[in-house]
């Protein structure tokens, strides 16, 4: 995998780790963000296939063309998508694509809890402070 | 007539196996249809469980000629193949032996007990647990299984705990309860590990195989567990007969009902140890380590209880420090192995074993009726009540003088062997302990004339110390006296015709312990033998003593009350006190409260298991960087770069708006690198995503009492936390360096692009893959988004138990554990 | 016998081809679908009632299915979508298969107890809905044969229990603030386990290239014999380890358990510690001999360890309790580490004894949490040095209390000696004395915690005598719970049957691969 | 934010977001887009309404049972990947045709049919319901400490030792309550 996203993740990692055990309660939830971030962007980045294309399949061009997202940009800007089936070395993995995209959505999920959570726990025991998060011990 | 119907073997044609399992189950069946029965027979219940209890024992006789003949009463039902366990039953001497005083006793308990207790209390549970105990007692004596044994082991002890807390109001029940059911069970898990050691040996847990084979026991013997396995059956043994440092429990659960007292804790239930050492006698015995550990218990015990039961003024108290120190002569016969008359110890035990059954309940009975119509139980309140019950008198008498070893009583006979026995042993041994092992048999028989001597005396002679209670004593109801008439008939009946037992019981009994040894000789006279000398000297002896039975009783007081932590029951207390605030302090050591700490241990472990496998790679020579991969376009490193700065931005601010509108560029640079990373769905997907979660922060945020970070940690803390996050980040970052295809397989991610078209006509092979391929994860997503949507909506919701705060934290404070409150009642008795 | 009654069983069923070739997905579908249905029938109260009843009795029928073909023919897999391996697979072993039998029992006793233990709205609302996509995403867990659909699953039935820790009961005894601390601690430790999950997911696929367990398997025992075994992939082992016992609450792991577990409503606490934990053995079974078997002799010594550590913090923590709840979830830490102990010990008996403890101790804690919940709704209070004298208003709770403590503290003939018996059996055949031992002296700190707490609610003097209003559809479960928990002990021997095929599956995972490998994508 | 030009945008991007989001979700199996992404673009849209005009009006204008619609969507998406069951395949077995438009022998075009759309469509449902939900539901809230009164009964009910079903809770709303969208702005 590439040492410079791999980098990146792992930063990333260890500050949202650092964040996590910040005593700061809404700074463990942008903790988690920053986490959630990481982990998508090491599991987009360790696709197997390290094609230098899209992952979409053009047979037949300019069937019919959408006005933002359309061929230009997709081959454009990003990545080139070629004409015809080809061998499947010249795509990025889709898999791990299609994985992050259920990720993404979990960790929103998880996200929307942990805020709703939080902001109970700041009405309830009336401060962000983790610390306070200690009656039930022993 | 009875025998004659015993002897018209009309029903030989059924299994012997039917009968055992009739004999076992009826109890339970009985206690199981009580409450039924109950509805209607009201108080007077306690007449169907005599019933059933004398059916059991009508059953035992009926197989005793069969077990004197020496047949193989057994049967065997498969049960658990995985475990050994076999539902196998087997009637030898010694379990009918047992069967027989447990069933007997068990008549004269259940009648006895429809005088003794009051319809007021709550029968039908009264009567249920003495059934389940009777069928369990009865089980342990027939079973053939080490762990069917063992399951009906704890069973009594589980019964013996709920009739010990039979009154569960008054906290010394409760105390005592817990206290039988700690020490009995809890040695029981011992007994268990030694009997699964024992299986894992010889390969079966059956008693007979083990038993009878000498192969089996020369391999058991010379096996290096041998040592672990007897420690092991011992501390369940001697738990459970209240031997060695385990005696503790014994007078605390004098606490139950009189009856109770009479049949579990003294004839028949801590007969169970004894038993369990009989019946392994064939496979230990002869060996050094048994005789020193069941012989040195036994004779410790004996003198140490013989000596305390003078101090006792509870009447059952002085019982029940009497049955440890009988229990112990038992003991002690079992581990005597003797080369001149081998089976002299087994012998002496066994009939003893019988003999003490029939004296000491019918003792127990007598303290009930005193008891009954005192009122008290203190000795000291006590006198002159021969006057008053005569009958009751003279029956006491004779199980006193039984007890105390003085012709023409059974425990006189039983006594006897017992000396002789202990002059045979210590000769064998020799040197000093040719003197030491018989004196020690003659200090335990003084101690025992003694306190019966005393029992005698203070009870029923002499002038009356409680003028009120004495008027009204009476001789009590033909319920409550014909069961101790009766056993003190046994007695005297015993006694005087020795053979008819010791030819029908006792000695099948020897029989199948060591298997053709001699005959039993019991005779009243025999001749100026050394054993009957030795009864003189007793008898001597004790009148001496008892002449200051009142100082040495004074002087134990003192010792008591001046050494009070000289005492295994206040080590016990401690123990059982302290459990709860030691392991409170433990557990709240390790579970502090704040989230923060939890976290820690959970990546500090998941570091720790990361670097077990990369060491591992990395000092056998593992390259763990490969530089071909350090190439990234120009552009790219832009992006991450300003990607690192937005994160440690929202890392660092202190205002949540920052923070927020930081992590949210964030957000969006991500996009920004999925489509670097060619991953078009996914970046619009990010967009997206990215705008409602910002959304949903500043939604949340904006409800906040405070706009602002609290204050961070100190300094020391927050370095540790930055090295915690560095750490494991690197160590992340080394786990997915690592991450990279292995040569000869073919990713999934193939497959999909080359039947993307063909399978599902889609050429988004993304999409296809996530609506197609995997739409099964995609279920699971949109439900994950569901059940999102349903936890805010119960969050939202949520309510609790309503506040009293302050209140609370105050009671809490003052309220203290229930172990704390026990304290007080701690018995004096060392 | 029990294969004839299974065979019979499998030829009936064979007539009813849709069920027959469906039954091994049926467990998650129905109840994702009855879990859409609840949201829509959110105000038909009484329909959603029995729509709910039925809906379990169903799933119920659908595992009992499940399980005899599983008997008759061996595991079975079921392509979703049909893809082969390539796609989803589910597998239904004989583990699995029994998992989702003992959920859909448990949950079945849960829901009936629920009816009258639930607050009416919280119950309509979102209650069914949560509950039955819980039972989903366990039964997804168990079947699954995919480890990325593990994760969702497993993010699934996370999310419901973290819902329905916030169901409100009738008359709570619990403090809202708790709910909400133990829920964030639940929430954050779950969340970083999610994100470890993922990681150690990802690394797999990275290194393999494939996402399913037995393709996975194969490709790694074919690296493992090549002597080239990669070391992150040992570490994703392990990080799953991390995954796993963190739902298992092993011992550095278990911190949010005593937390959360009492706060959630009791039919709540009786499926977090009769099943949710179990979930985390059952994905051990699967890390440590399925996936990353080769590299087991990693993972096996630190199991070992930290069950052993596991016991005894447990216990230590059940023994220093006075909130009955709380005492429980002690105890489960502890009874959990049993299971781990004969898991690590890592023989096909050992296995077996962790799987039958398993069983038992799922039934025997649930039903002592729903008998909690009847016992702190009569006395008010959970913290027992202020209850005492139970037993005169309520002699049935009593007795099956008396029944589950037996069967935790190990006291014969109850479920529970059978299966520490055989644990302690195994290890001492496995050479694991000192395990055993330490096994023993914690059995023993058992007796005293459940039975001490047995005394101090039941027995003493009697401070309150209010009447309680029991109601049937309380005490039915507790009923049949108890039943179960006797005669399970008296009549285990399928049980136990059951556990020796589970441990030889287990064991050699040859027969799971090849049953997913023969699956032909079209 | 709540002024007229904002509400008045705010409405044409909502339609243009509207639009759009069917065309990405029509297009998902072919290029960028797809059920999930739709969805999520139309939930942008619905929450700039939100936020432009306050809550409760922006409730009143919809006039949707969000909890009704994931509801729906998950149903949907169920008996989209039961639905093959009954055809004797497998769940979630998916199938496409491809169908030739021709009248006459003039060509309109070919549209594709695929069972996943139907799945998709559940997805769709499933995300503008949840999310709408979700965030909502914590736009609304306000918290409010229990009343004194309700504590007194309930603690009455306990000494009578009945065990009364609690007062029911107000589900809804009521109009006092603090909009998101003033926290928002």
């Amino acid at each position: 995998m590439n040492f410079f996203i791999a980098l990146l993740v792992s930063f990333l990692f260890g500050l949202g780790i650092y964040l996590i055990l910040n005593r700061d309660i809404m700074k463990i939830a942008i903790g988690f963000g920053i986490m959630g971030h990481a982990t998508n962007i090491f599991i987009v980045a360790s696709g197997i296939l390290q094609g230098e294309f899209v992952p979409i399949i053009i047979t037949k061009i300019n069937e019919y063309t959408t006005f933002i997202f359309g061929d230009d940009l997709a081959s454009g800007i990003i990545a080139p998508i070629i004409e015809g089936t080809s061998e499947a070395g010249m795509y990025a993995d889709p898999l791990t694509q299609a994985l992050v995209l259920t990720a993404i959505v979990i960790s929103f999920a998880t996200t929307a809890v942990i805020l709703t959570l939080i902001y109970h726990i700041d009405k309830e025991f009336e401060t962000t402070d983790v610390n306070k998060l200690g009656r039930m011990k022993g | 007539m009875l025998l004659a119907l015993l002897y018209d073997r009309s029903f030989d044609s059924v299994d012997p196996f039917i009968i055992l399992a009739f004999i076992i189950f009826l109890p339970f069946a009985a206690a199981f249809v009580l409450p039924i029965i109950g509805s209607k027979m009201k108080e007077k219940i306690g007449w169907f469980a005599t019933l059933i209890s004398f059916i059991c024992f009508l059953a035992v006789l009926y197989l005793i000629p069969n077990v004197s003949r020496e047949e193989n009463l057994s049967g065997i039902i498969p049960w658990i193949n995985e475990l050994g366990i076999n539902f196998s039953l087997r009637a030898d001497g010694l379990s009918i032996l047992l069967a027989a005083i447990v069933s007997f006793i068990g008549i004269m308990i259940m009648f006895y007990s429809n005088g003794y207790m009051s319809p007021k209390d709550d029968l039908n549970r009264y009567y249920q647990y003495l059934l389940v105990f009777m069928g369990s007692m009865l089980g342990i004596a027939f079973s053939d299984n080490l762990i069917l044994l063992f399951l009906f082991w704890e069973l009594t002890s589980i019964s013996s705990f709920l009739l010990i807390g039979y009154y569960r109001d008054t906290e010394k029940s409760i105390y005592g309860a817990r206290k039988a059911l700690l020490i009995t069970a809890g040695g029981g898990l011992f007994m268990l590990l030694g009997f699964i050691a024992i299986g894992l040996v010889t390969g079966t847990y059956e008693i007979s195989q083990i038993v009878s084979n000498p192969e089996i026991i020369l391999n058991l013997k010379s096996s290096p567990d041998f040592a672990g396995i007897l420690i092991l059956i011992l501390i369940g043994a001697f738990a459970k007969s209240a031997q060695g440092i385990f005696y503790i429990w014994l007078p605390n659960a004098m606490e139950a009902p009189t009856p109770v007292s009479a049949f579990l804790h003294s004839a028949t239930m801590v007969k169970a140890g004894i038993f369990l050492i009989a019946r392994f006698h064939p496979v230990f015995s002869g060996t050094d380590l048994w005789f020193y550990l069941v012989s040195g218990t036994g004779m410790i015990t004996m003198i140490f209880a013989g000596y305390i039961a003078i101090r006792q003024t509870d009447l059952k108290a002085i019982l029940a420090y009497s049955t440890i120190s009988q229990l112990a002569y038992l003991v002690t016969m079992y581990g005597f192995t003797t080369e001149i008359l081998p089976t002299i110890g087994v012998s002496a035990a066994t009939f003893h074993l019988l003999n003490h059954s029939t004296f000491k309940a019918c003792l127990f009975l007598i303290v009930g009726i005193v008891a009954h119509e005192l009122g008290t139980r203190d000795i000291r309140e006590m006198g002159g009540l021969a006057k008053k019950m005569p009958i009751t008198f003279i029956i006491a008498i004779i199980a006193a003088a039984s007890m105390a070893g003085i012709p023409p009583f059974n425990g006189y006979l039983s006594k006897e062997l017992f000396y002789e026995s202990s002059i045979i042993m210590g000769q064998q041994i020799g040197g000093i302990w040719s003197a030491i092992i018989p004196m020690t048999a003659l200090a335990g028989g003084v101690l025992t004339f003694m306190y019966s001597l005393r029992l005698i005396h203070k009870v029923f002679l002499g002038k009356p110390a409680n003028e009120e209670m004495y008027s009204k004593a009476h001789e009590p109801g033909a319920i409550m006296l014909i069961p101790p008439i009766i056993l003190a008939a046994l007695i005297v009946l015993i006694g005087l015709f020795p053979d008819l037992f010791i030819e029908y019981l006792v000695q099948p009994a020897i029989n199948s312990i060591a298997p053709g040894s001699e005959k039993l000789h019991v005779q009243l006279w025999h001749g100026f033998t050394r054993p009957f000398i030795m009864t003189v000297f007793t008898i001597a002896i004790g009148l001496f003593f008892y002449m200051k039975y009142d100082e040495i009783a004074e002087s134990q007081n003192r010792f008591c009350s001046n050494y009070k932590w000289f005492s295994l029951n206040n080590l016990y207390d401690k123990a059982v006190n302290n459990a709860r605030s030691e392991s409170a302090k433990i557990s709240g050591s390790i579970q502090r409260g704040p989230p923060t700490g939890y976290i820690i241990w959970m990546l500090v472990f998941t570091i720790f298991l990361i670097l077990i496998p990369l060491s591992g790679f990395y000092f056998s020579g593992g390259n763990l960087f490969d530089p071909s991969i350090m190439r990234l376009p120009a552009s790219e490193y832009f992006l991450l770069a300003i990607i690192v700065i937005t994160a440690i931005g929202a890392a660092i601010a202190p205002k949540y708006i920052v923070a927020i509108m930081s992590l949210s560029a964030m957000g969006y640079l991500v996009a920004l690198l999925y489509a670097y990373l060619k991953a078009p769905d996914l970046a619009m997907t990010q967009v997206c995503v990215e705008t409602l979660s910002t959304i949903l922060f500043l939604a949340v945020i904006m409800k906040l009492r405070k706009k602002e970070a609290v204050n961070p940690d100190p300094r020391s803390d927050q370095i540790t936390k930055l090295l915690i996050g560095f750490i494991s980040g690197f160590s992340f970052l080394l786990v997915i360096m690592a991450t990279g295809i292995v040569e000869p397989f073919v990713p999934f991610s193939e497959y999909f692009i080359e039947n993307a078209i063909e399978l599902t006509g889609g050429r988004n092979i993304v999409n296809v893959i996530v609506v197609d391929f995997r739409g099964y994860d995609t279920i699971g997503e949109i439900t994950v988004l569901s059940l999102a949507a349903l936890c805010v909506y119960n969050i939202i919701r949520a309510k609790g138990m309503k506040k009293e705060k302050k209140k609370e934290s105050k009671e809490e404070e003052e309220s203290t554990n229930i172990t704390d409150n026990i304290t007080d009642i701690v018995p004096e008795e060392i | 016998m029990i294969l004839q009654i299974a065979s019979t069983i499998d030829n009936l069923l064979l007539s009813v081809p849709f069920i027959y070739n469906n039954v091994d997905v049926l467990p998650i579908a129905v109840p994702l679908l009855a879990g859409a249905l609840m949201i829509l029938f959110r105000h038909r109260i009484k329909f959603q009632k029995y729509l709910n009843l039925a809906v379990s009795i169903i799933i119920l029928i659908l595992a009992f299915l499940l399980i005899t073909k599983v008997i008759v023919n061996g595991p079975s897999a079921y392509a979703v979508g049909e893809f082969g391996k390539y796609g989803i697979v589910l597998v239904a072993d004989l583990l699995s298969s029994s998992m989702v039998l003992l959920t859909a029992f448990i949950s079945l006793m849960c829901v009936i107890y629920s009816y009258e233990y639930i607050e009416s709205e919280s119950l309509n609302q979102s209650y069914y809905a949560l509950f039955n996509l819980m039972i989903a995403g366990l039964n997804g867990i168990f079947l699954t044969g995919d480890i990325f659909n593990l994760y969702v699953f497993f993010e699934i039935m996370f999310l419901a229990s973290i819902g329905l820790i916030f169901a409100n009961e009738k008359l709570s005894s619990t403090l809202i603030e708790h709910k909400f601390e133990g829920a964030f601690k639940y929430l954050v430790l779950g969340m970083i386990g999610s994100t470890i999950m993922l990681i150690a997911i990802i690394t797999t696929y990275g290194t393999i290239g494939s996402l399913n367990m037995a393709d996975i398997a194969l490709k790694i025992s074919i690296l493992n014999q090549e002597g080239r075994l990669p070391w992150q992939i040992v570490a994703a082992g392990l990080l799953f380890i991390i995954v796993f016992g963190n739902k298992a609450a092993l011992f550095p792991l278990h911190y949010w358990l005593p937390d959360v577990h009492p706060t959630a409503p009791t039919p709540i606490s009786a499926m977090l510690s009769g099943i949710l934990i179990k979930v985390g053995v059952y994905g051990i079974l699967r890390i440590v001999f399925l996936i990353y078997a080769p590299a087991s002799s990693y993972y096996l010594p630190v199991l070992m360890l930290i069950s052993l550590i596991t016991i005894v913090v447990g216990a230590i923590g059940a023994i220093a309790q006075t909130d009955l709840k709380r005492m429980l979830a002690y105890s489960s830490i502890s009874q959990i580490g049993y299971v781990f102990l004969g898991l690590s010990i890592g023989t096909a008996g050992s296995i077996a004894a962790a799987f039958v403890y398993m069983i038992f101790h799922a039934v025997a804690k649930s039903m002592l949490f729903l008998t909690a919940g009847g016992v702190i709704h009569h006395a008010e209070t959970r913290d027992m040095t202020k209850m005492g004298g139970l037993i005169k208003t309520m002699p049935f709770y009593s007795a099956a209390f008396m029944i589950g403590a037996m069967s935790i503290a190990g006291i014969p003939p109850i479920a529970g000696f059978f299966s520490k018996m055989y644990l302690l059996k195994t290890g001492l055949e496995a050479g694991a004395t000192i395990a055993v031992f330490i096994a023993l002296i914690t059995a023993f700190a058992t007796i005293y915690y459940m039975f001490n707490s047995w005394i101090s609610i039941f027995w003493g003097e009697s401070l309150k005598n209010k009447r309680f209003h029991s109601s049937h559809e309380m005490m039915l479960p507790i009923a049949i719970l108890c039943v179960f928990a006797i005669l399970l002990g008296i009549l285990c021997n399928p049980v136990f049957e059951a556990g020796d095929i589970v441990a030889s599956q287990i064991i050699d995972p040859e027969l799971y691969i090849s049953t997913v490998l023969k699956v032909i994508p079209r | 934010m709540t002024t007229i030009i904002a509400q008045t945008i705010s409405k044409a991007v909502f339609a243009i977001c509207l639009m759009y989001s069917v065309n990405l979700f029509i297009h998902g199996a072919n290029y960028p887009g797809g059920g999930f992404i739709g969805g999520v673009l139309l939930v942008c849209g619905i929450i700039l309404i939100y936020v432009t005009f306050g809550i409760n009006r922006a409730d009143k204008m919809f006039k949707q049972d969000w909890f009704g619609w994931f509801g729906f969507g998950l149903l949907f998406a169920s008996i989209a990947a039961i639905f093959p069951m009954f055809k004797n395949h497998n769940y979630f077995r998916s199938a496409f045709n491809v169908v030739h438009f021709e009248f006459f022998g003039i060509s309109f075009g070919e549209l594709e049919f695929a069972s996943s759309m139907m799945f998709d469509v559940g997805v769709y449902f499933v995300v503008i319901g949840g999310l709408v939900f979700i965030i909502t539901q914590i736009g609304k809230h306000k918290y409010s400490p229990p009343k004194e009164k309700d504590e007194k009964n309930v603690s009455l009910d306990r000494k009578d030792n009945i065990i009364l079903p609690e007062p029911k809770e107000e589900t809804e709303i009521t109009d006092n309550t603090v909009s998101a969208a003033e926290g928002l702005q």
